[in-house]
């Protein structure tokens, strides 16, 4: 862990916390955004936490940066900083200097067609397009994989929005000149799936955290038939099953970003995006089950969370991929469970 | 707990075939578009006018009031066909599922007369005026006062949760006409009250999605006339409870996300996924079983049997069965669940997933029911 | 259904209620059985209940004899009553005269191959195939399906037995002489398996209902901190899930019958049969709970009844077999789910 | 709830192999047989012993004592080799489990001196005496009496649910030294009890299967000499509460039918079922999250943290993932299940159906557990 991870956690959560009021999630449904938090992220540089002291950034780590992915989640920010972020990171993996125009990120569909340095094709529900001025995407140029990055001028955009209302436009491409491409091979694409999931587990668990924190909290203030609601057995079912559900996403979090900094991860990001669907349906219940009328309004703040939670897990590489993925890996694997579970193989090659 | 087995009759059947025919004919038409949980989150006054042109408002009521007499079993299959295929009936729906009943058995001549034949023509829709702000799932605290005066009575205080009051045009409301004792379940009234009224002040509550179906409702000075008085005073709790039962073991505890049940068949078949399909298979046994002992309460009401348990029963296995469809759905497809989607699917699942955390609390808490039916079943 | 149900159901009952003890079903661990409780089933001539009056039984219907099921599930009788007098059924449906000797039947099993009149082949988990003597079973004979009677002296037996100590045992044929044939259509055959199923579903019906009555009476006899567990709203929340199970596994059994004595039993007998292999999940896990360490032991009885759910759901045609049989019927068909429930088909051709 | 991440040392991870190669070894000379619920159900005090020639029955402790003084993740990673291979220890287990820690922590020099080093050498075998008849969760509602007498006291009362007191040769005993007031949870003691005293009766509970791992045992004017006392006289409760980390976070309560998981991983594979490896996946993403859970809560043990409500946790959620295993896999395999199935697969499926129920009652129910960690997350 980078000896900075817990100052800037410290000042990141400071702003969101005092700036990232009940209103200003609101604004996405009326086709705004936290632009003056995003101001702030830019003025304190926290975007360039992950990026490498040579291309100016902080030299943050993966654990770094997946954090305030969490805190993203934990505060339902809106504001572009994953996606921004995260396609800086991807383009410091292939060698191309990061942005510093507002970049968005989407590798988790059918790749759009390039042709001699024109691209075509659709792309649907990508984060924040109409805002951001250049996408990093994937394209096939005969059979051939390539990241590319375009300048988003290029494309016909129509807004959408997820079940959060968050921005997720369809995009349209005629032959729009590219910016850059670069070849990826089989085991760079794995990554930068890995990737992706862990920036959306991040995001996931910190959606959790705060779901979990509300309903402890309205069990504590809420009052029926003469007491508070905390002392029903029932209630205290739920509260139990959230705290499980949270602690068990934020280890799985944590295991995920120890293994990713490591350069150890296999199946185990595949494990945590499996884990944190069931995690989010549960909490989700949950939560609701606990708020009762109160947190199915659109006053109360629950719905920030629980709605992220459900747009983000059918969401870029989700439970259908990666439970195809590993089932494949199984097929032809003579490693047991254990084995997997152990690393065992990685002992036998040491 | 055995319930009865119902088999439909011909004439049942051709009812059902009259019914569907003539939804798939209108949703052809675009008169309405399918939604999932239609029935509550699905008002459309114009719609409600073409049913009751119809006959089907009101319908198992007596011909003097403009009913047609026809059994509760006729009246079961409309509401499951309206249900199935998602049609915006919210606006008609509580008049005919609760205010109608209510009034045929406690409600005076004048009442009857008055309210009924309105309620069938579509051009009266009541709201149920239960909840309070604060009150949550402990009902009998009622802090709604109705104060005597000449004449009738002035009511003071607040409704919470009450669905549709905005295109309403009474509410059936508990109050408190007695002053309270240690037995809170005690001097409660029904009064109806004309939401026109002056001192009546409706405000929106925004469910999630942002979507208006429910409301606070204020009462200030409101005056409402001794006539509209429904029943007996003081016994305003007993005569609620006898509702519920129609409330909670309807149809519609089990079939708000039909439709996306049903439209993920179809896509799985187009598919030809035969994993999928042996999956979804095991939602259709589960629905089939818990529309079994749905009919089965339904024919117990309808020869006036005792049901409250079987009903808070049906309520709180059918609303998680409801739940559990989009959860298992989104597994078994590819899907983006947005409400504007193209995809009939993603839009359904939206809305299923969206919808779902009230199905589990409104019309009594899954928590509350459980005491309910443990009480029941310990001293059964 | 037939005026002497209720009579019958009551006489029944009465015998099981006073004959059966915990000691008589313990029986079967012994390697013995309830002959004097059988016994009295001949001496009444219960076995007889839905044998047609010209073939010397009392002309009962399929209401009758599937309720009666549901009663040896309740008492969990060890006596071969289902196998015995649905052997008999089946045999009437093609047109033989049922059987005075015991008999069993097995049906949901990899057929035995027939030539020139002689049997070979095995069979597993046959119900009481050591106490009875005639044995209703399946063959093929280049390719077309019979039913065949063969005499349980032609084979070798192994004792085995199922989760609940019930007599499942090993058959082996070779050459062994068969007593009658009888080719059987598709529809035969399919008809035969909802037989077997509404069967299994009878009895497993009956289990659950007694499952919850143990339930129910334990939650009002036990205290625990000072009070009856029943007044834990936990302990509610298992009876209110446990009176659910029950009631819908009631209702799909009587229902399913009612189809079946129509002649109108359509996927319904499966969608029966899916529905109670939940249910006894549900009902074994909260029966369980409610009882905590008391309804584990061997002492008590609720294991008589949460061991032949668990090895009931996993017998005959079960789960995974109604299933594949639905999912195929769906694929070539052009009716809704709502279609099938209501239905409408069968409206159409009237 | 944050824990802390563990990932394993290079030395750890050899060590993990040498125990899977030794276990290996083992068991295809047919010295054990796997089973699943092995380290509740298996006693085979042969096979301790031979753990016990390993050096791997109190390998924590202090060398004074015959112990090894490895680390506590090493007694894990062996901990969690004997269950994923399904190994018989449950001969063993209370002892190096609970027993050895709390003399370490409470002992006198005496009862470590005596009975560490005979533990470690799989000579000495315990039984943990807390549940009553009739006390069923509600474990301070002691009843067993020690009535002080010249150089001793004498025991009367009775314990019940005792694991493995058939093969114990000692049980650690809650029993009430002082007379019960108006606070339950005060003057209760742990006294060591031979089992082999005069007045000690074991009598078996057969589990539902028939089996025999639970024990009834009575004391009948027991004489227990003072040394037997364990840590404070009075404090037996607060004591006792100390171990309940140690018995509830532990990988035996997410790995009890893991025997189970792994062989029907190994079929599907064998079956190349693309759609059941893609189901089984999600067990497996479960068990991986759990156990990171886990070892988590036994790092935080290690560094001397407070683990009761994260303990209660694990074993809460991990018991509930034990039992779902069977259910699963049921379904996506071809199955009979039977104790004595030539099919490795049947077999473990019959030895998980039937011990299963124990999982969510056995070392705290469910619900006793969701009020700890409410009240914990509450307070927290």
């Amino acid at each position: 862990m980078s000896e900075m991870k817990d100052m800037i956690i410290e000042v990141v959560e400071r702003i969101f916390k005092e700036k990232v009021e009940k209103e200003t999630v609101d604004l996405l449904e009326a086709n705004q955004w936290a632009e003056d938090v995003w101001q702030l992220i830019l003025e304190n540089e926290i975007h360039q936490v992950a990026v490498k002291e040579e291309n100016g950034g902080a030299g943050g780590d993966y654990e770094d940066l997946f954090h305030l992915y969490r805190l993203v989640g934990k505060y339902a920010v809106p504001i572009p900083f994953v996606e921004h972020t995260l396609a800086n990171l991807i383009l410091e993996f292939i060698n191309i200097n990061p942005h510093t125009e507002l970049s968005t990120v989407h590798l988790a569909a059918k790749p759009l067609e390039l042709t001699a340095g024109k691209v075509s094709g659709s792309l649907d529900h990508v984060p924040w397009a109409r805002y951001a001025q250049k996408l990093v995407t994937l394209a096939t140029e005969k059979g051939t994989q390539s990241l590319i990055v375009v300048d988003l001028k290029e494309a016909h955009i129509e807004n959408h929005t997820n079940l959060a209302a968050e921005p997720r436009d369809s995009l349209q491409f005629t032959d729009g000149k590219i910016l850059a491409s670069h070849p990826l091979t089989e085991e760079q694409h794995e990554f930068l799936t890995k990737l992706q999931t862990a920036a959306t587990v991040s995001k996931m668990a910190g959606a959790i955290d705060r779901a979990y924190e509300l309903s402890v909290q309205f069990s504590k203030e809420r009052e029926q038939f003469g007491r508070p609601i905390h002392r029903f057995q029932l209630v205290q079912q739920h509260l139990a099953v959230l705290a499980g559900e949270q602690a068990i996403s934020a280890a799985a979090l944590e295991n995920s970003i120890a293994l990713l900094q490591k350069g150890e991860a296999g199946d185990e990001i595949a494990f945590a995006r499996l884990k944190l669907d069931d995690a989010s349906r549960i909490v989700a219940t949950s939560a609701h089950q606990v708020h009762a009328a109160i947190g199915v309004t659109h006053e109360h703040r629950l719905h920030h969370y629980t709605r992220r939670l459900w747009a983000w897990r059918d969401e870029d590489f989700h439970e259908k991929y990666w439970k195809k993925q590993l089932a494949k890996n199984w097929l032809n694997s003579s490693n047991t469970i254990w084995d997997v579970l152990t690393k065992k193989k990685q002992v036998e090659h040491i | 707990m055995n319930l009865p087995t119902v088999q439909f009759t011909k004439e049942q059947e051709l009812f059902r075939e009259e019914v569907r025919t003539f939804l798939q004919q209108e949703l052809q038409k675009g008169t309405f578009q399918t939604k999932c949980d239609s029935w509550l989150s699905g008002s459309d006054p114009a719609f409600s006018r073409i049913i009751a042109e119809q006959g089907w408002i009101g319908m198992t009521w007596p011909k003097e009031y403009g009913g047609a007499e026809r059994s509760s079993i006729d009246r079961y299959i409309l509401t499951e066909e309206f249900l199935a295929i998602g049609a915006p009936v919210a606006a008609h729906w509580f008049a005919d599922r609760q205010t109608g009943p209510l009034l045929l058995r406690f409600g005076t001549d004048y009442q009857k007369n008055f309210f009924l034949p309105k309620i069938v023509k579509g051009e009266c829709f009541f709201a149920i005026g239960l909840s309070e702000p604060n009150s949550g799932s402990d009902l009998a605290s009622v802090k709604t006062k109705a104060e005597k005066v000449e004449g009738g009575w002035i009511v003071n205080g607040a409704k919470t949760w009450t669905s549709n009051a905005q295109d309403a045009h009474y509410m059936v409301t508990l109050v408190r006409t007695e002053p309270v004792t240690e037995k809170k379940h005690q001097g409660l009234s029904q009064l109806i009250i004309n939401l026109k009224s002056e001192g009546v002040t409706i405000t929106p509550i925004r469910y999630l999605t942002g979507e208006h179906h429910f409301n606070d409702v204020f009462f200030d000075n409101v005056f409402v006339p001794d006539e509209m008085v429904v029943g007996t005073l003081g016994n305003g709790w007993a005569q609620g409870l006898a509702e519920l039962a129609y409330e909670r073991s309807g149809p519609e505890r089990i079939l708000s996300t039909f439709p996306l049940l049903n439209e993920a068949m179809e896509e799985l078949k187009r598919q030809q996924d035969i994993e999928g399909l042996a999956q979804i298979s095991k939602l259709v046994a589960e629905l089939w079983s818990l529309r079994n002992l749905s009919i089965g309460v339904a024919k117990v009401l309808e020869e006036g049997g005792e049901v409250g348990v079987s009903a808070a029963l049906v309520k709180s296995v059918g609303t998680k069965f409801e739940q559990k469809i989009p959860e298992i759905v989104r597994l078994l497809l590819d899907v983006y669940p947005q409400l504007h989607a193209d995809r009939a699917v993603d839009r359904y699942l939206a809305e299923s997933t969206l919808h779902a955390p009230g199905f589990t609390i409104r019309g009594g808490t899954s928590e509350v029911l459980y005491g309910i039916i443990a009480k029941g079943v310990l001293a059964g």
